[in-house]
């Protein structure tokens, strides 16, 4: 606990950052966003931008799974529906691109709310398996409803333009999805200083007691399923626009489990963990191609075990941290803070 | 209509559907006795079919030893996942463990691909290769035979879980974990034994499914199919297993032929969607009142 | 051989490391004998219960302190189903008959309890229908669809087949009419008279435990406030008010309106 | 909490790895690259890992003939596991370090997915993909394929069929994939104009476990051929030996993809007749010698080389051509520049592995030839002439 | 008059009948008590006024307002506080947000202002957190620990923090499911002395179950006994004590020394 650092009132004690320090933190961390495409080169650009977007759609699925209780592997098709929404709107209207950007985060909150409908009905595990089957139907329509979508020959987009820059390139394209993930994040973080975020972690931890304290089950789970498509749309949209091309196999069933992987291995209902684990997730394989590297003098044809040497890890890392650390890596990050507070106070 | 098309077609639904059943009755038994959704179950299928493929064809042994061998691998991967995984998880959240079955299913399948590669391998044949005819309907022998073998085994494991004490024990613990303990049953024996039986039958699916269409990685999504039939038969129902994999294999095999191969799975999770949103403790399953 | 079957002392038990149910309780049963565990909800009588059988693993309790032994022997340690074949058997409360077995099976399934020591036989079996002409009646029905008071017959047949030297029953009497109980409680009091079973004997239905009993403990709050015979007991009027909440008894308790009320004024924010 | 210590361990590790991972490689200036996102692992490793060696031996096999204009071309891939994802991810990591000439593509939704980028740097691509959506050249000027797309495959197989057996009724059977549609609809079109009847479209769920009721449907059409597109093996072999078992003479066909050797060896009787197009020369072929590159494959391998060791040899022989003509006319490596020389050309230099002159027509190479399975020999032989569509 | 009232309320789950023609009225400013042995129904029948279950027969009437048809949240809504036997908090959660979210439906902030976090929604979360701090939190001295997980948090806080909670829903009615089960002698004074408050400061109607006779019958006004589903007295503490069919409910029927030889007689 930190020491001297008393409110005058209740709007500072509620702030999102209450401490100087953390404003501090806060800003030198925007700093070195703004500095980072400076001093790195176009791949590490490449994957900045993959991490952000990952890290928009991590944070939808931990709305919705890490804070609301409410298991979804539907998550890559929800953003599979935010991709063709972008990628038919940029073949078929002369749109700008932002908005685009909107119209798939609202293509996919009302597919997400339809999607979301069985949670009235069913909870936990068949919820799970209700959106492994809503994820197998949008599957479905990618690939057969050909006059939107051209089925599987897949479908170009071109890259997005701000005031005349054409966002073709990481580099460019950091500058705008960057701040989207910034502000996706904080609107997040937001939510969850408020009434609507208490009452999706009261579903969560008990949804009959959150009944009782007058918390509409239905209205709430469906807006969660909402907001997380909503953050879904948004990150499949960019994703389209980052790809430029995306066809139905783009977002496979595996995609969904990369994204529960990752806030499983973030922390599940901490905005950080989704955060950390999409960073995770996404350069896991980058360190394991090093890794391998590292390896090849010990092995023939290093480049023939990276692939089931990821697949293996990534299964061990959702049981290993299920197991040993179920609060993700934003626990072993807050152990961490918690004993660089007390150092050299150690307890 | 041509009803002996009609026919042949569902004859061969019913066939595929048989091995349905047989994967969806380890399913069953794993949820029963730990009240586990596994997940990985089509992994481990897999996993037998690729021990049949290395000890049949890898060793050259003859499928009559081959095969047992593989089986008794799966069961022993099956104790292996409870003991080292499973068990320190009971308890917990049912979701986590989920999540953990998902995890396990990664791991063996890039443990398969890193041993075998993930190209696609034959299995050494092992049923007859004559045509069946029944009347004038025609039955691919490997059907034929992978239902027969699957009727077999359903129906040995049926008599053993009613009339062997073991079976006894599995429904017992089923039933009522702590009053199985407290009446000297050894409960977490039997959820090992329930994890070894599952394995061994997954492992028998596997190698019949490999028998039909040769394995690959692939196979493992075998596993969700599986997945749809026992939430349509009902979780905890063996019963609901068996008449939802066959319901299931011959739905698919009749949308696959009068509507065409792309609506196969379409239908099949339709299916699951409906049965989800109307009886969601599936066709069979018991509905058990959530008391507070 | 020590004389009394089941020992315990002074345990305490703690459930998901927060709610204490146990606060330093003792008792013991001697063997052959029949003791009554009496209180009201909530005192702890079952988690008693569950300690002694090893089961408190099951609802994510622990024993965190004191001393369990039957039959000689600490139980820390030895999984429930290993305490079971050495002779201590837990009738649990609700019954928890197998629903989806038949009758006959729920008593298959209980000669688990003696695997290690002689297999049950036949005669075993006759045993049991013999105390339970009932249940011989109905032994291929689905166990689910017994009464109340024959499914409690079938829990009690059960540990029956597993030959304890004690068994813990948890509230026979709950839900079951007085004829009922009265029927029940006499089959109990003839199995410990001839087959020599202790009984640990939880019941919220005091007089017919005190009736049955030797010996009476009477809890509250995790642990024993009054023991004594069950004639001492009955004339006891404390146990009147730990029953009915008759004040005056006692005498020394103050009522519950008088107690002092603090506040703190301070306010601050952390 | 001993886990926990662990887990904390390896991500420290991890995040130290990651630090150190930060790419510091010296480049060789005046090096032609060529880079490529191989599917090394994954399902289609079979390929992968020969277009690998193929390339790299084809690559060694130039720089010892002294390369391109006296300038060594150097080859750089690493493993895809045949997700387009981390195929996207290679390519970044390749041309983020290396100036990359040529590119070696894995997979038809790589291709379409880079295109953009290879059209920004300028970029010139082939692969493993003869998807037909890639013959455009408006869309795909950048890449170029060395064979017959899809489409023009089963053209060849019709062309063929319309030869042998006028009037003929064929069926095409093909997965649920991209893969698999690609030359469903313009194959139906080309057997029109052939005059030949299509007696069924059968289509298999992707990776599907039993075919039977597909098998059945077959048997009802009855067509004298079937066509096979977008599988590797599996169902191939059991739907022939079901046709088989049902006394059916259907002849069975298949595209590129399913006509190498290793079908004969995992079908074993079954796949006695099966018949496919193959635009390349198999290697134990009699009349290799006539081929500069065979020789050249030959010296340095004793035993059976895939077709894909071979393909991989012709489409680095492709790229050395294009390369050769670019910096003859005094230009640089760069794509649009290569493009106009390719599309300049009047003969594709395949080093005589294609046995006949081809262009391009659009993006591809439209020549083929029928090979049969002979169980008996072991090896595919030819049934027909080298058919250029074009 | 009758804050709450029951009508013959009847409740089955298969076969089993848990209520059968239950009825029951709570009085304005009072706190009313149910008690019974165990399996009697009492948590049952909060069940039915939480919403929870439906009853196959009867009403519930909030001021003469019918809820049978309303669901927990609407009921809540209307003025319906309860807390649950075994401790139902949020356990991710910090004390303070639990508390919170007892004034859940006394706020009106949406999701749009709730993300963007401007104006009426940053008013509102300051104006409720100041009135928990003011009369809940200094009313049951939880302030020091408006900070902590309640996971971490000792028994007796725990479920001082679901009173708390439920307090800063203001209830018309608060339902206690026993409130001091568990509790050693201090904490029972504790919660007494809170529920006596709730009642005497707060004007709030209490109507709990609770087993420990010695505080049931010490600060209840009223008492309803259970038993097999029925009520089977009703009154004054005093009055319900002296009752035969009470007595016999909870201590079992006759004389003991009868009942002993009819229990070994028989077999002898």
């Amino acid at each position: 606990m930190r020491i001297g650092s008393a409110k005058e009132s209740y709007i500072a004690d509620e702030a999102l950052f209450a401490t100087r320090t953390q404003w501090v933190w806060f800003a030198l961390l925007l700093a070195s966003l703004v500095l980072f495409p400076f001093v790195s080169n176009l791949y590490w650009l490449y994957l900045a931008c993959l991490v952000s977007i990952n890290v928009i759609s991590a944070t939808g699925l931990n709305i919705l799974t890490g804070f609301t209780g409410q298991v979804s592997l539907g998550h890559a098709a929800f953003m599979g529906v935010g991709a063709y929404t972008v990628a038919w709107l940029d073949n078929n209207a002369q749109t700008p691109f932002y908005l685009n950007l909107l119209a798939a985060a609202g293509v996919t909150t009302a597919v997400g709310l339809v999607a979301g409908l069985p949670s009235l009905r069913v909870k936990g595990l068949y919820l799970a398996i209700a959106t492994i089957a809503a994820s197998f139907i949008l599957q479905f329509v990618f690939i057969n409803w050909e006059s939107v979508t051209r089925g599987t020959r897949g479908i170009n987009i071109e890259p997005p333009e701000i005031m005349g820059i054409v966002l073709d390139n990481p580099d460019t394209f950091y500058w705008m999805v960057v701040p989207i993930m910034v502000v996706m994040v904080l609107l997040a973080a937001n939510l969850f200083r408020t009434r609507v975020g208490r009452a999706f972690i009261a579903i969560r931890d008990r949804d009959i007691s959150a009944s009782v304290l007058g918390i509409s089950l239905p209205a709430y789970k469906l807006m969660s399923f909402a907001i997380a498509s909503f953050y879904a749309g948004i990150a499949g949209g960019l994703y389209a626009y980052f790809m430029g091309s995306i066809n139905p196999e783009s977002f496979p069933l595996l995609m969904s489990i990369f994204f529960l992987a990752a806030i499983i291995v973030g922390g599940m209902g901490t905005i950080l963990g989704g955060i950390l684990g999409a960073i995770f997730m996404t350069l896991t394989p980058e360190v394991l191609r090093y890794g391998v590297d590292l390896a090849s003098p010990f092995i023939d044809e290093p480049g023939a075990v990276l692939s089931p040497v990821r697949t293996i890890v990534f299964g061990a890392l959702i049981v290993g941290f299920l197991l040993f650390e179920p609060h993700g890596l934003a626990e072993i990050w807050r152990r961490i803070r918690r004993f660089f507070h007390l150092w050299p106070f150690r307890t | 209509m041509d009803w002996l098309f009609f026919i042949e077609v569902s004859l061969a639904g019913i066939g595929a559907g048989s091995l349905y059943a047989l994967t969806a009755i380890a399913f069953v038994l794993i949820y029963k006795a730990t009240r586990v959704i596994n997940l990985a179950i089509g992994e481990m299928l897999m996993v037998g079919a690729y021990l049949f493929f290395a000890l049949g064809a890898g060793w050259s042994l003859s499928w009559w030893l081959a095969i047992p061998m593989a089986l008794v691998g799966g069961g022993l991967l099956g104790m292996l996942l409870e003991r080292g995984v499973i068990r320190p998880m009971l308890g917990e959240n049912p979701i986590s463990v989920f999540m953990v079955t998902i995890g396990l299913g990664s791991i063996l399948v890039g443990t398969v691909e890193l041993i075998w590669t993930s190209a696609p391998r034959s299995l050494p044949g092992f049923m007859p290769d004559e045509a069946i005819f029944i009347g004038e309907a025609f039955i691919a022998p490997n059907t034929f035979w992978g239902f027969v073998i699957a009727a077999v085994v359903i129906a040995l494991f049926l008599l053993l879980f009613r009339f062997w004490r073991g079976g006894v024990a599995l429904r017992a613990t089923a039933s009522d974990q702590g009053a199985a303990w407290a009446m000297g049953i050894n409960v977490p024996a039997v959820y090992s034994l329930a994890w070894g039986l599952a394995g061994m039958i997954a492992a028998g699916s596997g190698i019949l499914l490999g028998a039909m269409s040769g394995v690959s990685p692939e196979m493992a999504m075998f596993g969700l199919t599986v997945l749809v039939v026992v939430i349509v038969g009902g979780l905890d129902s063996v019963f609901g297993a068996l008449l939802a994999g066959l319901l299931i294999g011959w739905m698919e095999s009749v949308v696959g032929v009068y509507l065409g191969g792309e609506y196969e799975h379409l239908v099949t999770f339709i299916l699951l969607m409906l049965v989800l949103l109307v009886r969601p403790w599936g066709l069979f399953g018991s509905h058990e009142i959530e008391r507070l | 051989m020590s004389e009394s079957i089941l020992g315990i002392s002074n345990i305490e038990v703690v459930y998901g490391h927060t709610v204490q149910v146990l606060r330093g309780l003792s008792l013991e049963v001697p063997r052959g004998g029949i003791v009554a565990l009496l209180g009201s909800n909530g005192a702890g009588k079952s988690t008693t219960l569950k300690a002694v059988s090893n089961l408190l693993s099951l609802e994510n309790g622990e024993l965190s302190a004191g001393r369990i032994e039957f039959d000689g022997k600490p139980t820390a340690g030895t999984a429930p189903h290993q305490l079971v074949r050495a002779g201590l058997c837990h009738v649990m409360e609700g019954r928890r008959v197998f629903e989806d077995l038949s009758v006959e099976e729920n008593l298959v399934a209980a000669t688990y309890a003696r695997t290690g020591r002689e297999q049950a036989t036949r005669k075993d079996f006759n045993l049991v229908y013999e105390y339970f002409p009932r249940l011989h009646e109905r032994r291929r029905a689905l166990a689910g669809y017994l009464s109340g008071g024959e499914q409690q017959m079938l829990a009690i047949g059960r540990a029956l087949l597993a030959r304890p030297k004690l068994m813990l029953l948890d509230e026979p009497s709950l839900g079951l009419s007085p004829v009922l109980v009265e029927d029940i409680f006499s089959i109990i009091a003839r199995i410990n008279r001839e087959q020599g079973v202790a009984m640990l004997l939880v019941e919220q239905n005091a007089n017919v435990a005190l009736a049955l009993a030797d010996y009476g403990y009477i809890m509250e709050s995790g642990r024993v406030v009054i023991d004594g015979s069950p004639e001492k007991l009955l004339g006891d009027d404390d146990v009147r008010e730990f029953y009915l909440g008759m004040a005056g008894a006692g005498g020394e308790m103050k009522s519950y309106r008088e107690v002092k009320h603090y506040k703190r004024r301070k306010r601050w924010l952390s | 909490m001993k886990g926990k210590q662990i887990l904390s361990a390896i991500a420290a590790v991890l995040a130290l790895l990651l630090a150190a991972a930060m790419p510091a490689l010296a480049e060789e200036k005046n090096d032609i690259v060529i880079g490529g996102s191989m599917p090394l692992t994954g399902p289609f490793a079979f390929a992968g890992i020969q277009f690998n060696r193929g390339l790299r031996d084809y690559m060694e096999w130039l720089n010892e003939q002294g390369g391109i204009e006296g300038r060594k071309v150097r080859y750089v891939a690493e493993d895809t596991g045949y997700e387009p994802d981390q195929s996207v991810a290679v390519f970044r990591r390749i041309t983020s370090r290396e100036n990359v000439s040529f590119y070696f593509g894995d997979s038809t939704a790589f291709h379409q997915t880079i295109n953009r980028e290879l059209d920004r740097r300028d970029i010139m691509m082939t692969g493993a993909s003869f998807a037909s959506e890639l013959n455009d050249t408006e869309r795909y000027p950048l890449q170029f394929m060395h064979g017959p797309d899809y489409s023009e495959q089963v053209a060849i197989l019709l062309r063929h069929i319309a030869e042998e057996d006028p009037g003929a009724r064929v069926a095409f059977i093909y997965s649920d994939t991209e893969f698999g549609r690609d030359p469903i609809s313009a194959g139906r079109e080309t057997a029109e104009e052939l005059g030949l009847e299509v007696a069924a479209r059968i289509v298999t769920p992707p990776g599907a476990a039993d075919i039977s009721s597909a098998a059945l449907e077959l048997r009802r059409a009855r067509p004298d051929y079937a066509i096979f597109h977008g599988y590797i093996l599996a169902p191939i072999p059991d739907f022939i030996r079901r046709a088989r078992q049902m006394g059916m003479e259907t002849r069975f066909m298949g595209t590129y993809y399913s006509m190498d050797q290793s079908i004969i060896d995992e079908m074993g009787e079954a796949a006695d007749g099966f018949m496919g197009v193959m635009p390349y020369r198999y290697f134990y072929e009699e009349d290799a010698g006539e081929s500069e590159l065979m020789r050249a494959i030959h010296e340095r391998n004793d035993e059976y080389q895939t077709i894909y060791y071979i393909q991989a040899w012709v489409a680095g022989s492709m790229m050395a051509q294009i390369a050769r003509e670019t910096l003859a006319r005094g230009e640089p490596l760069k794509g649009s520049r290569m493009r106009a020389s390719m599309e300049g050309l009047d003969e594709v230099d395949t080093g005589g592995v294609i046995g006949v002159p081809v262009r391009f027509r659009g993006n591809s190479l439209p020549v083929g030839r029928i090979y049969r399975a002979d169980v008996e020999a072991g090896r595919m032989v030819p049934v027909s002439d080298w058919i250029d569509l074009d | 008059m009758s804050v709450l009232e029951l009508e013959g309320i009847s409740l089955g789950f298969g076969g089993v009948q848990a209520l059968s023609g239950v009825d029951l009225a709570v009085e304005e400013g009072t706190i009313t008590a149910v008690i019974g042995p165990n399996g009697a129904g009492k948590t049952s029948l909060f069940n039915v006024i939480s919403g929870f279950y439906r009853p196959q027969q009867g009403r519930v009437l909030l001021e003469g307002r019918n809820l049978t048809r309303l669901r927990p949240p609407r009921r809540a809504s209307l003025g319906l506080g309860r807390t649950f036997q075994n401790i139902a908090l949020f356990r991710g959660m910090t004390v303070l947000d639990n508390v919170k979210l007892g004034a859940h439906v006394r706020m009106r902030t949406g999701v749009f202002s709730a993300m963007w976090y401007l104006g009426a929604a940053r008013r509102e979360e300051a104006r409720v957190r100041e009135e928990i701090e003011r009369e809940v939190f200094d009313f049951l001295e939880i302030d020091h620990i408006r900070r902590h997980p309640v996971a971490a948090l000792p028994y007796g806080l725990q479920k001082r923090v679901e009173l708390a909670r439920a307090l800063a829903m203001r209830p018309k009615i608060l339902m206690l499911d026993e409130p001091v089960a568990g509790m050693n002698r201090e904490e029972k004074e504790d919660m007494a002395r809170f529920i006596l408050d709730v009642k005497e400061e707060w004007g709030i109607t209490v109507l709990m179950v609770e087993h420990d006779m010695g505080m049931v019958m010490d600060i209840s006004d009223r008492v309803h006994v259970l038993n097999f589903g029925q009520v089977i007295a009703s009154g004054e503490p005093a009055v319900v004590q002296k009752n035969p069919g009470v007595i016999q409910a909870y201590l079992g029927s006759g004389d003991v020394n009868s009942l002993r030889e009819r229990l070994m007689g028989e077999s002898a």
